[in-house]
């Protein structure tokens, strides 16, 4: 019993280290990619060809000056960085990254992922009002009304999913996966694969769909207050989030661990690429859309992703009905 | 149409308005009174053959006394359709400092005259919002008379006093200067007190 | 010695309570939705210790994440600058003191006559061995239909009024043009 | 919150909505500079939005007015310095006509090269903005590869970059090297690929249709009466371009079409000034085909290196002249007689219409000078356009008329 409970605190501290790394050199990657989309070379300062640039970054922020509003609700805005990143951590908890690899592989994985992601949005609100400043105010509203909105389509995108496996659990839905006719449910999911891809970058409040924080208008949006460590910790929130979306893209459609054959020794190598080529996704839109008006995003949800998911789900029930079976 | 036509068009619609008018390089200059200069505008614009509907641009001019009548309210006026300029120049006389608006014609003419209150002091009657533009609400004179010398005046702008005792306020932040900076000062500071700056 | 789950048990059953009372005194409303947030985890707690997991996750995703949020977005938007002060009903402090404790032992006795019924389809290892999600479906899409699609109906008209009722002329002016006829206080035609 | 108690005019008699009152400036990220918006909201709908400028000022009307003619060149280059060439030229424009001079052949098709050279810059800083504004970032980064070239160029005519000051009064500073044609030609043969790379990027891109398209609608009467000029008036489909209907410089000489719009909505605007890159990269190509030989500065022009040296030593309190007053150019001085007087001399920069009101006293500096800048009539003309649209529209429209603060505030 105590050596169990040893040996899960071991596990999480060596997940959770991996993937702070991994949130420390998705910045870099972001910055390489975008850098190289156009025409520069991102950061080539620090270290060989900039390596060590998300070091030096996090360095910098952690010991930056902690400036505090005044007039800031103050128990309001501590909590509400912390929030953002434990919502954003859990989730991880439950991710399997290889055959029986998960922290904590439960029943309800999916569910409890969205439960998490939707109490990601309480940070981002919360620090909009606690700010006591009006662009932040005006940011976190926006993310109130995105964030209920996108989590439905979400939600209604990886219901074909749960009804192609026949479960919640993560783990399950990847073996079924592997059984179905084309390996991965990208395929017979398209439509979901879809509305999941542009939820996917609603959540987690990136480009087109970066209307809480979106630089041109509302300064920065719910953070424009925060500084240093604090904006560290949305930061790191934001990127944890999105390897989740991603991990849970792949998980649900793209097949998961499992790949075109096996690689002995580092089983987690097709995951990792799965999930490096959607996180590569969200860099190629941030470098190629422009940015949608808050009232066009509220329209796109609820009039073409929501009906759309929901036509899925119709359609994913009729073929398991009669086809399939 | 000719320069020379609708000055003779204008003089015909408003006689005794029209004082002189110049042609230098090529542009004509009516100078006038400037009691009816919303009519004058108006037929300007208004009228098929002259379609005046482009004010270029708005300004004064301060003649300090060289002329008999200091002020002078220059109008440049364009047609877009028709392809002629011409220029009034109204004389605004320095005692009674007021000319009527002709926004009611050209919206843009707002920010104009705006500005043109703003730098020159000239009023303009049935404006909508005859604010400062440039300079700040609480500036004292209008730079662009002759009278205002050109490195500034004497006295000190009050809002950039109110700009050093905030400063000072906030020195209580700064790395060294924590402790010069004592609680009763600060109730001073923070109840506004304007200009108060610590000796 | 108190075992895990029954330490446990009372953690959470304290803490809602604790929570609830405490969301009701505070005075800033958003303090008070964030009490009210945190008083939904502790019920998903009690859910989970029920192996009602579905259940706790379902409490977390359309309470904590969707409702709590609207309230909100209301408690955001209604600009409450003062405590509201209401008149009192009742004049008197004893009318007042009399009827709470009249409803407190009314809803004591209700409470002590609760008994133990005959155990279900359901119990806990056949829970345990079919999971609870799956006995949920069971449970709701064949005993339950009719109700449960009666209570989505219901639901489904609940919206579309709701949704009715707050259809303004505002929320037609999708474009500059009917903005800023709505602001000169001219009506939208269809 | 501290929420301003006023409440404007209810918009729909809800009890809920609250006007909410947000000061967009001086310092945010998409106001093109110092320029301050003070702005009424419902929700995210403007109820009002009142510009507030005047943090850059620094009185080069007043200060010109005790410069010579050739000393306000430079302060000319600070008032829109994202195309400093054009407005020099407009200066010199403006002098010469008020004394009477001309340039010569030569000087007429450089200025008319140099002026498209620096539009194209400046329309590549504003495509550059405006793109980032509504959120596509990689466009800005295009536009400044290209940008970099022009600006390179601009350093190897004259050794400056931002702020050149090559026109002169009567001329231009400098001939043409075999260096700087070649670069220019390289530049303009490749530069209308660039042009449908930008285009690739965000004309097609339905956000971008749906950010633009019906955004910020000025039906043509309304722009001719705010007195918008430029592309900005030109997206509403009036045919106003100076460089056609008084054309200076080489334009009569040259053959170009002015683009105009339809709607005069964001996109259109957008459009005109997509089109106005590939016209004024025609009118170089023309230019550099026709380049007369000849002088580069009429033999009139006044000096630069003032001839008449100031006295020096002036008494502390003397009444006598100032140095300023005696430093005249020999040249103005003979033509006294025929200074006096005024004109109204307005160019097509970039930016739009950009005037000048010279009131001449006959010496040699202006007795008043007015300077009649786009960019403030534009932003006087923001409120009225932004009125009844959203947050995020602003943002659009700012970008779409493309302002300068330093030529605003001036």
């Amino acid at each position: 019993m105590v050596i169990e409970i040893l040996l899960t605190i071991l596990l999480i501290v060596v997940v959770f280290s991996v993937i702070m790394l991994h949130v420390a050199y998705a910045t870099y990657f972001e910055r390489k990619v975008i850098g190289h989309m156009q025409v520069r070379m991102g950061p080539m300062r620090v270290g060989p060809h900039g390596l060590l640039q998300p070091i030096a970054d996090g360095i910098k922020l952690f010991f930056k000056e902690d400036v505090f509003p005044e007039t800031a609700d103050k128990p309001t805005f501590y909590a509400a960085p912390i929030i953002c990143l434990v919502a954003a951590l859990t989730s991880i908890a439950v991710i399997p990254f290889w055959e029986g690899m998960a922290i904590s592989d439960i029943n309800i994985g999916l569910l409890f992922i969205l439960a998490m992601s939707s109490l990601a949005g309480w940070g981002v609100v919360l620090a909009g009002w606690a700010s006591n400043s009006k662009y932040a105010f005006l940011g976190g509203l926006r993310a109130s009304a995105q964030i209920i909105s996108y989590e439905i389509a979400m939600g209604l995108s990886i219901v074909g999913v749960m009804m192609m496996a026949g479960s919640l659990n993560m783990s399950e839905i990847v073996k079924a996966q592997a059984q179905s006719p084309f390996g991965i449910y990208a395929i017979p999911q398209v439509l979901g694969f879809f509305v999941f891809l542009v939820a996917m970058l609603a959540e987690t409040n990136r480009t087109p769909f970066d209307m809480p924080e979106c630089e041109s208008e509302l300064v920065a949006g719910y953070c424009t207050e925060y500084a240093g460590f604090r904006f560290a910790l949305f930061f790191l929130g934001e990127y944890v989030g999105m390897i989740v979306m991603a991990s849970v893209g792949t998980i649900c459609f793209l097949g998961g661990w499992t790949g075109p054959f096996e690689v002995p020794f580092f089983p987690i190598i097709w995951f990792m690429l799965k999930v490096y080529f959607l996180i590569f996704f969200f860099y190629w839109v941030r470098a190629t859309l422009p940015r949608y008006r808050y009232d066009q995003i509220m329209a796109l949800g609820w009039k073409v992703l929501i009906p759309l998911a929901l036509g899925n789900v119709i359609l994913t029930g009729i073929m398991k009905t009669f086809v399939w079976h | 149409m000719e320069l020379l036509e609708i000055v003779e068009k204008l003089r015909e619609a408003f006689p005794g308005e029209i004082l002189e008018w110049i042609e230098h390089r090529g542009q004509m200059g009516v100078i006038v009174r400037r009691d009816r200069i919303l009519e004058m505008c108006r037929f300007l614009h208004d009228d098929s053959e002259i379609q005046m509907n482009h004010l270029m641009d708005l300004c004064g001019v301060d003649y300090g006394d060289r002329k008999d009548v200091r002020f002078e309210v220059v109008y440049n006026l364009y047609s877009i359709p028709l392809r002629h300029m011409i220029r009034l120049r109204a004389q605004v006389p320095e005692d009674d400092c007021r000319i009527d608006s002709v926004t009611s014609l050209w919206t843009g003419a707002d920010w104009h005259e705006r500005e043109t209150y703003d730098l020159m002091g000239i009023v303009f009657e049935g404006h909508p919002d005859l604010r400062r533009v440039l300079l700040p609400e609480t500036w004292e004179g209008h730079p662009l008379r002759k009278d205002y010398p050109v490195q500034g005046p004497e006295k000190e702008w009050s809002g950039y006093e109110e700009v050093k005792a905030v400063a000072r306020r906030l020195k209580k932040y700064d790395f060294y200067g924590a402790a010069e900076w004592t609680d009763e000062e600060e109730s001073r500071a923070r109840a506004g007190e304007a200009g108060y700056v610590k000796e | 010695m108190l075992t895990l789950p029954q330490f446990f048990f009372i953690y959470f059953a304290l803490a809602i309570i604790f929570l609830a009372g405490m969301a009701v005194n505070v005075r800033n409303p958003v303090h008070s939705v964030l009490l009210v947030l945190a008083m939904f985890f502790h019920m998903a707690g009690v859910y989970l210790m029920l192996n009602a997991e579905f259940l706790a996750a379902v409490q977390v995703i359309v309470y904590a994440g969707a409702v709590l949020v609207l309230y909100l977005f209301v408690v955001f938007l209604v600009n409450i600058k003062e405590e509201i002060r209401l008149k009192r009903f009742i004049g008197s402090y004893t009318t007042g003191r009399v009827i709470t404790i009249g409803m407190l032992a009314t809803l004591l006795a209700a409470a002590w006559s609760f008994k133990l019924g005959p155990a279900g389809t359901w119990s806990i290892e056949a829970v345990r061995e079919i999971t609870h999600t799956r006995a949920l479906g069971i449970e709701m899409f064949s005993h339950y239909m009719l109700p449960f699609e009666i209570a989505g109906v219901i639901l489904l008209v609940a919206v579309v009024g709701g949704m009715a009722l707050a259809k303004k002329d505002r929320n037609r002016a999708t474009t500059t043009e009917e903005r800023r006829a709505l602001m000169r206080g001219e009506e939208l035609g269809e | 919150m501290s929420r301003n108690e006023e409440r404007i005019a209810d918009v729909s008699g809800d009890a809920l909505s609250e006007v909410f009152e947000v000061q967009m400036g001086p310092q945010h990220p998409a106001t093109h500079g110092v320029l301050k918006l003070n702005l009424v909201l419902d929700g995210e709908t403007v109820l009002s939005c009142k510009p507030d400028v005047g943090y850059l000022h620094r009185g080069i009307e007043k200060l010109s007015e005790n410069l010579t003619y050739s000393q306000s060149m430079p302060l000319t280059d600070r008032l829109d310095y994202m195309s400093a060439i054009a407005n020099n030229t407009g200066y010199c424009l403006a002098v010469e006509t008020l004394l009477g001079i001309e340039a010569p052949l030569r000087a007429k098709y450089l200025r008319t090269m140099i002026c498209e050279m620096s539009r194209i810059a400046s329309h590549l800083l504003w495509i550059a903005t405006h793109a980032l504004d509504i959120g596509a970032m990689t466009v800005f980064l295009y536009a400044f590869r290209e940008r970099e070239l022009i600006l390179e160029m601009f350093e190897e005519l004259c050794g400056a970059r931002l702020t050149p000051s090559y026109p002169r009064i009567g001329g231009v500073r400098q001939d043409v090297t075999r260096e700087f044609m070649d670069r220019l030609e390289k530049f303009i043969a490749e530069f209308p690929s660039r042009l449908e790379e930008y285009e690739t990027l965000i004309d097609t891109n339905r956000i971008w249709l749906k950010r633009t398209k019906g955004i910020g609608i000025i039906p043509a009467e309304q722009a001719i009466g705010l007195g918008l000029t430029g592309a900005s008036l030109r997206g509403s489909g009036v045919d106003y371009d100076i460089r056609k209907h008084r054309p200076y410089d080489a334009y009569p000489y040259v053959d170009f079409e002015v683009p105009i719009g339809i709607s005069g909505d964001v996109y259109d605007r957008y459009r005109c000034r997509m089109e106005e890159f590939r016209q004024s990269v025609r009118i170089i190509r023309q230019c550099m085909e026709q380049l007369p030989p000849g002088p580069i500065i009429a033999d009139d022009a006044p000096d630069l290196v003032m001839e008449l040296k100031p006295p020096r030593k002036v008494m502390a309190g003397s009444t006598g002249p100032s140095p300023l007053k005696t430093a005249l150019i020999r040249l103005v001085e003979d033509r006294q007689a025929y200074m006096e007087g005024d004109v109204y001399v307005s160019t097509e920069v970039p930016k739009g219409e950009l005037g000048f009101y010279f009131v001449s006293d006959g010496r040699g500096m202006p007795y008043r000078m007015h300077i009649r800048s786009p960019s403030y009539i534009h932003i006087g003309a923001l409120g009225v356009i932004c009125e009844g649209e959203l947050v995020a529209d602003i943002i659009a429209n700012i970008g779409s008329l493309d302002v300068v603060l330093g030529e605003c505030d001036r």
